[in-house]
């Protein structure tokens, strides 16, 4: 059987037309994918985790969400992380959990693109969809961001190749500039590669804004770009029609995090008063868009949400992942769609090995290997339906292609056996 | 004064949340009515007895009220949070956002203090001994009105992002502060006899808002234009202030040096001031 | 002829890489995924200053923590600037302060590399988060 | 479910004609019935008043423009922390609720239907995905067509055929419920940094009008025979001496003819933004008489008040031109948001100030516009939550509408030379219970074309509020009194269950999503998707086959058929 226009789960493009093949219940053939995503959907089946697991053990799925719950039930400050891979419906499930155990739930945001959001809650941000891009930039800014090696298709489908209603000319119509601190794939197709010193991009941020402000810097250089350079910059970010900085961890992971993309939100802000300027994160997993969203709905917050008085409070650097396991202050912790020992530095995930952790998962992982319960799960957009969101916040349909292994659920309706577990529990 | 005496039983890394531990709340109640105050620990709640072995006397009103927490306080969050009078001491260290959105009345660290201490501030004054975390007299997430009044000596040094979106008060750091000094900035007076940190005053509107620099400062911003070299008046007020009022000695052996005015950040247009004091 | 250094000081730049995209997708344990994530990036002129052999293994120290890992030669880089894609042999030079963020510095952070050493595995270094081995 | 009556309570129920007598209702099945079984639970109203459940016809509760104002206002929610509480979850309140509170606070006040009144059609799952969490409320969501290139297209290829077949497919693929306005051909030109002034002016890049866009829309909307009228944010929000365009825009629906059995053809929004006079914000003044006076004299148009609350608030609207201006002026933090080919947003927060003279001339503007039209079925009470105020003020305006010593109270703490700029000081009228009822729940169930809402005779939804208040007795100088009330229902009664209780939640079901679906003959259709398929391959970034939402992000609606404009 083929499937047309299939939503890609794998990074923040949400790329929605794959052509995919499954004949008797297997996917065979895939077309329009990037090397991740075939990867993805033709790896899909192997390396499975084919049974529940409790200490290293094999167990029914039944012993295993029991001592889950036994495990969130007692836990004076659990923490519950990830959920950048999967649908929203496990999201919601993953926060409603959060809620019952007096708990903290987190997602991945914290350690990719939580510093944009603290920028956003400080400053604001002037954004739009990724068809803006390709129907009217002629002007395309990537910051600190290299697609090339995170976002396989960005360049093709939205940034830099296509044609769009205004941009009839596709690449040649429009200027691309890149901001690094070393050549990439991305800086090597560039107009114009501007080469910065490591943990400066603040500055120059700031000396571009006060450029497009007409202020005169009093100086000859900034992050190792002359001043010169930068007005020129200043100039031609003025005077494009439509321009879009697409920007990464590589703001969002050096020195100053959120105050770059603070800096990065006001220079495009500012560039509104002259002409149209817009800022796009780069999201990394496919629905860590919606995690954010989905958190922000029901809870009013992002991420960093602690449920313990009852009603949820946020606050990154006390509610994150990484601090409340490198502090130690969490005594049990379920993972769902992440893998943060090989994600978080050593002195975080060491905590986890420590505590009862539990961990929703398909293949083998780090974290798998240092949990009390593994729970095998479903694969979302291959083995399960439900939604994300992109990049950019455009909400997608994920498909179900295939049957997932036998006694298999999905991480939604694995999160609710455990809730109801829970829920049994509390009454 | 009367002296409440609350001496922890024991660190847990699981924090404590305690801002029970206030004279405003302490002031006027009964011994039993003390003990059996919540705090929340994790997911439960308990009372302040189960934490603390609480002893000494309790005074009728708020403002007649001393709290001595006696020992390391650092696992517990939010001591004083909102008071309005009386006085704290802590001897040892103290968790986080102890002393946020005080209103009056002092409190005292005698060890080191974590992130958020004296968050939002809007009167009273803090005192630490040691080092300060981060976010010291910081404005909460998306808020735009950080610190608004009140007084923070830290004798240590500092984290990053002291006294962001600071709209009136004062902040005095003995010791080195971290990068993101009076970020967002707007208005209120930070004072560093150490070193300041990297991108001291980014986005600071001005307002009025100055931080003073003694102890030199480790780069400014590109978009921090030098302005003139004077010896303003009103920092030898300050500065005798600092060491008559607060006891802050050093302060005195700066009444007269000049300092370097530069004016920014224009990155937002503004015209707020860091103050480079000469070098001897 | 240059003398062989013992140590070089770089800045340390982590970052995705399409391989190790590729490879999670097959599976952590698998060797697509370890070879990709099992090694940092430098400029020939280092791997000459350092003397490093093909097969001889590389340590990466911060002042946080130190791995070993392997090495490959990647001509865009400049001297003295190494790339060391994200994974579990990363983290271990990471420090986990967040400075109140939630955020951990990951990039541009400043180390030292030299020759040698021994190249843990995948399983080892689980085992050293479980405080084994 | 049980079968109840409700005994002895004075009922309001304009629709059905009655004025505050003693009427008992009877409930069954999810229905107003003539008369229940025996066994009836019954409910005792007696000194109490009964209305048919409330009906909001615009406020913002979800999708990526409430859901950005939530992600960006942490320190607006620690003003109003909401714990989880037996029946219902915790959240956060104030003046961008999450989705839960929303639902249990509309509810507490006596609300049981409330429209998204702006759902950019990309951003449709998000919007359901977000009701979906809204509980106990039904809802309905307003596509945003204004600006959408398809529109714009069609206008300007003078294509009225393929726009209403493109109007039927869009409400369909989105389901959505009502065509809206935003600021036509104002966000098209912002997609560019730039705006349209005035109904006459330029949309660029298509060489059309606001005004061709108004009127193609409203023909197309009659024509399809869709239950509510266009729902139009009209151009010039915010811009002092905009209420001439505002009642140009309302002449230009004059011409269209409305569909059989209505008289009207538009609904101006908040319409408190649209009707001020003078030239800047120094000298704003009033021009709510203006508007009203048109109003008074025509019967083809409705609108809400869009009121203004003295309180910190989040402004957000599908008008990016307007939200950039306002970040301008305030210098407070701004998000704008850009959906590719059809729409745009932004969200600024702002604090509506006693002291601040143009907030004061738009507190009066709002009231006035409620009062000096005569007639309560063509204005409507609203505060374009979040936008003039959160919708948890709504008892705060009933109060200034029902009571002149309200508003004086108000009135004291403002700038008495600024009010004159107003005329709320020389109103005396007071709404009676029963113009109260028809400007929040009858009137707006009827501008939407919901037969079964807003009324309590037989057939229609079992949705009833129940407030602790004796209306014989009631004086408007006890307006507190009121207030409190209408803020904390007796009862609420959705779909024939009790969902509120003395103000509390006790029951949580979900309420349903009403769409319209408009038949379209397949010949029609299937050239209009030749036009889709052509131009989604070339601009959007998600396919046609993707773009439609799902019946999965519906799980209880109620779809309201019309046949459309083909025989």
């Amino acid at each position: 059987m083929e499937h047309v226009d299939v939503v890609c789960p794998f990074c923040g493009c949400l790329c929605d037309d794959l052509e995919i093949t499954v004949e008797e219940g297997h996917i065979t053939g895939i077309k329009n994918a990037c090397a991740v995503s075939r990867s993805k959907f033709l790896n899909h089946g192997s390396h499975r985790i084919t049974s529940a697991a409790v200490d290293g053990k094999k167990a029914s799925m039944k012993k295993a969400v029991k001592e889950a719950v036994e495990i969130l039930s007692n836990a004076r400050r659990p923490l519950i992380y990830g959920l950048s891979s999967t649908e929203c419906g496990a999201i919601s499930k993953a926060v409603e959990i959060g809620e019952v155990t007096g708990g903290i739930v987190d997602n991945t945001a914290s350690v990719c693109h939580g510093p944009t959001i603290l920028a956003l809650q400080q400053v604001g941000e002037s954004k739009a969809t990724l068809g803006e891009a390709r129907n009217r930039a002629d002007m395309v800014v990537f910051w600190g961001s290299n697609p090339t090696a995170a976002h396989l298709r960005h360049i093709v489908r939205y940034s830099v190749m296509p044609k769009g209603m205004y941009s009839t000319e596709g690449r040649k119509g429009r200027k691309v500039i890149v901001v690094d601190v070393r050549q990439t794939g991305t800086t090597r197709l560039a107009d114009k590669f501007v080469k910065i010193k490591p943990n400066s991009d603040f500055e120059l941020l700031q000396a571009l804004r006060a450029t497009v402000r007409g202020d005169e810097l009093p100086v000859d250089e900034v992050s190792g770009v002359p001043m010169k350079e930068i007005k020129e910059l200043a100039e031609e970010m003025k005077n494009c029609k439509f321009g879009i900085v697409f920007f990464g961890l590589g703001l969002t992971q050096s020195e100053g995090r959120h105050m770059n993309i603070d800096a990065a939100v006001g220079l495009v802000s500012e560039l509104n008063r002259h002409t149209k300027f817009v800022l796009t994160p780069m999201r990394g997993h496919y629905n860590v868009a919606g995690a954010n969203t989905v958190a922000t709905w029901q809870t009013g917050y992002p991420y960093a949400i602690d449920f313990s008085k009852g009603y949820p409070r946020y606050n990154p650097g006390e509610f994150t992942a990484v601090d409340l396991l490198a502090s130690g202050e969490v005594d049990a912790a379920m993972i769902i769609a992440s893998d943060p020992a090989a994600t978080f530095p050593a002195d975080a995930a060491r905590h986890l090995a420590k505590i009862p952790t539990i961990t929703l998962e398909q293949k083998t992982t780090p974290t798998t290997m240092l949990s009390k319960v593994v729970l095998p799960v479903a694969t979302a957009g291959v083995e399960a339906e439900g939604t994300a969101y992109r990049m950019d916040g455009v909400p997608l349909r994920l498909s179900k292609l295939v049957e997932p292994p036998k006694g298999i659920h999905s991480d939604e309706k694995v999160l609710d056996m455990i809730l109801e577990g829970l829920k049994e529990v509390a009454q | 004064m009367r002296k409440l005496v609350l001496k922890p039983k024991g660190f847990s890394k699981i924090p404590i949340e305690a801002e029970v531990i206030s004279p405003d709340i302490i002031g006027g109640k009964t011994l039993p009515e003390v003990k059996a105050l919540s705090v929340q620990y994790g997911n439960k709640v308990h009372s302040l007895s189960e934490f603390f072995d609480v002893g000494g006397r309790i005074a009728k009103t708020p403002d007649e009220q001393d709290i001595v927490v006696d020992g390391d306080a650092s696992h517990v969050k939010y001591i004083g949070k909102g008071m309005t009078t009386g006085r704290i001491v802590v001897q040892g260290d103290a968790g986080m956002h102890t002393g946020s959105q005080m209103k009056g009345g002092s409190i005292t660290v005698t060890g080191n203090i974590a992130d958020w201490t004296g968050a939002e501030m809007k009167g009273g004054l803090l005192r630490v001994l040691g080092d300060a975390g981060n976010l010291l007299g910081a404005a909460y997430r998306g808020s735009s009105d950080g610190m608004t009044g009140g007084c923070i000596v830290v004798n240590g040094s500092v984290g990053s992002e002291v006294a962001s979106f600071m709209r009136r008060g004062m902040i005095v750091v003995l010791g080195d502060t971290g990068p993101f000094t009076g970020v967002h900035m707007n208005g209120g007076e930070i004072f560093v006899f150490g070193k300041v940190g990297r991108r001291a005053g980014a986005q600071a509107k001005g307002n009025g808002g100055f931080i003073a620099c003694f102890g030199g400062i480790d780069e400014l911003l590109p978009t921090y234009r030098y302005d003139t070299t004077f010896t303003p008046t009103f920092m030898r007020l300050y500065l005798r202030q600092l060491a008559g009022n607060l006891g802050i000695d050093v302060a005195t052996s700066y009444i007269d040096k000049p300092m370097r005015r530069y004016r920014g950040d224009l990155a937002v247009g503004g015209n707020a001031e860091i103050l480079v004091a000469e070098k001897a | 002829m240059v003398t062989a250094l013992d140590k070089i000081e770089v800045t340390l730049i982590s970052g995705r890489t399409a391989k190790q995209g590729v490879g999670l997708e097959e599976g952590k344990p698998s060797e697509s995924y370890v070879d990709s994530v099992r090694l940092i990036q430098l400029c020939p002129g280092d791997a000459e200053k350092l003397d490093l052999k093909e097969d001889s293994p590389v340590t990466v120290t911060t002042e946080h923590g130190s791995v070993t890992v392997h090495w490959v030669e990647e001509k865009t880089l400049e001297s003295g600037m190494i790339f060391f894609p994200y994974g579990p042999w990363a983290n271990q030079v990471y420090n986990s302060v967040t400075d109140g963020t939630g955020m951990p510095i990951m990039k541009a952070v400043k180390a030292t590399v030299e020759a040698g050493g021994k190249v843990q595995s995948l399983t080892e270094i689980v085992d050293s988060l479980k405080g084994g081995s | 479910m049980k079968d109840i009556v409700i005994k002895g309570g004075y009922v309001y129920d304009p629709l059905n004609g009655i004025d505050g007598e003693k009427v008992d209702i009877h409930l069954s099945d999810g229905k107003v019935v003539e008369k229940t079984k025996k066994n009836a639970k019954v409910i005792d109203a007696s000194g109490k008043t009964v209305m048919p459940g409330g009906v909001d016809l615009h406020s913002h509760i979800a999708g990526s423009k409430i859901n950005i104002g939530r992600l960006m206002r942490p320190e607006d929610h620690r003003k109003d922390e909401v714990p989880k509480g037996k029946y219902t979850r915790g959240g956060v309140g104030y003046s961008c609720p999450s989705t839960f509170v929303t639902g249990y606070r509309y509810a507490q006040m006596g609300y049981t239907s409330v429209m998204e009144a702006a759902m950019p059609p990309l951003g449709a799952r998000h919007v359901h995905e977000e009701l979906i969490d809204t509980p106990i409320i039904d809802k309905a969501a307003f596509p945003l067509f204004g600006n959408n290139y398809f529109t714009l297209k069609y206008v300007r290829d003078g294509d009225q055929e393929k726009l209403n077949a493109f109007v039927a497919w869009m409400l369909r693929a989105t389901r959505g419920y009502a065509v809206k306005i935003v600021n036509p051909g104002g966000v098209e030109n912002w997609k560019w940094g730039r705006n349209v002034y005035g109904l006459d002016g330029k949309v660029e890049d298509y060489d059309i009008t606001p005004r061709q866009i108004v009127t193609s829309l409203a023909k197309a909307n009659e024509a399809l025979g869709l239950p509510h009228t266009i729902h139009l944010h009209c151009n010039n929000l915010g811009m002092p001496g905009n209420y001439k365009t505002t009642i140009e825009t309302m002449e230009v629906a004059k011409a269209i003819k409305p569909k059989k059995g209505r008289k009207t053809t538009i609904h101006v929004v908040h319409c408190q933004f649209n009707a001020l006079a003078g030239d800047n914000w120094m000298n704003v003044k009033s021009g709510a008489p203006h508007i009203a006076k048109y109003v008074n004299g025509n019967d083809h148009v409705t609108l809400d008040m869009g009121q203004l609350i003295f309180t910190d608030t989040t402004t957000m609207t599908g008008d990016g031109p307007w939200q950039f201006a306002l970040w301008n002026m305030t210098g407070n933090k701004w998000v704008n948001s850009d959906v590719e080919m059809e729409a745009g947003a932004g969200v600024v927060p702002y604090t509506f100030k006693k002291n601040n003279p143009a907030n004061t001339v738009q507190w009066g503007i709002g009231l006035e516009l409620a009062l000096l039209i005569d007639d309560p079925w063509k204005v409507y009470m609203t505060t374009d939550h979040p936008n003039g105020g959160p919708f948890t003020y709504y008892p705060k305006v009933m109060a200034w509408l029902m009571s002149r010593q309200a508003r004086t109270d108000t009135m004291r703490e403002l700038n008495k030379a600024v009010l004159k700029r107003t005329s709320l000081a020389n109103i005396y009228r007071e709404y009676t219970f029963n113009e109260l009822a028809i400007s929040t729940r009858a009137g707006t169930a009827q501008a939407l074309g919901l037969k079964d809402k807003g009324h309590l005779g037989a057939g229609a939804d079992a949705d009833v509020a129940i407030y602790d208040l004796d209306p014989t007795g009631w004086r408007p100088s006890q307006y507190k009194m009121l207030e409190k009330a209408f803020a904390s229902a007796a009862y609420t009664i959705k779909g024939g269950e009790v969902v509120v209780k003395d103000g509390e939640v006790v029951s949580t079901p979900l309420g349903a999503t009403h769409w319209v679906d408009v038949k379209i003959p397949s010949e029609v259709e299937e050239d209009l998707m030749k036009d889709l398929a052509e131009d989604f391959k070339k601009y959007y970034t998600v396919s046609l086959r993707n773009y439609p939402v799902e019946d999965e992000y519906l799980p209880i609606q109620k779809v309201h058929k019309t046949r459309g404009a083909w025989k």
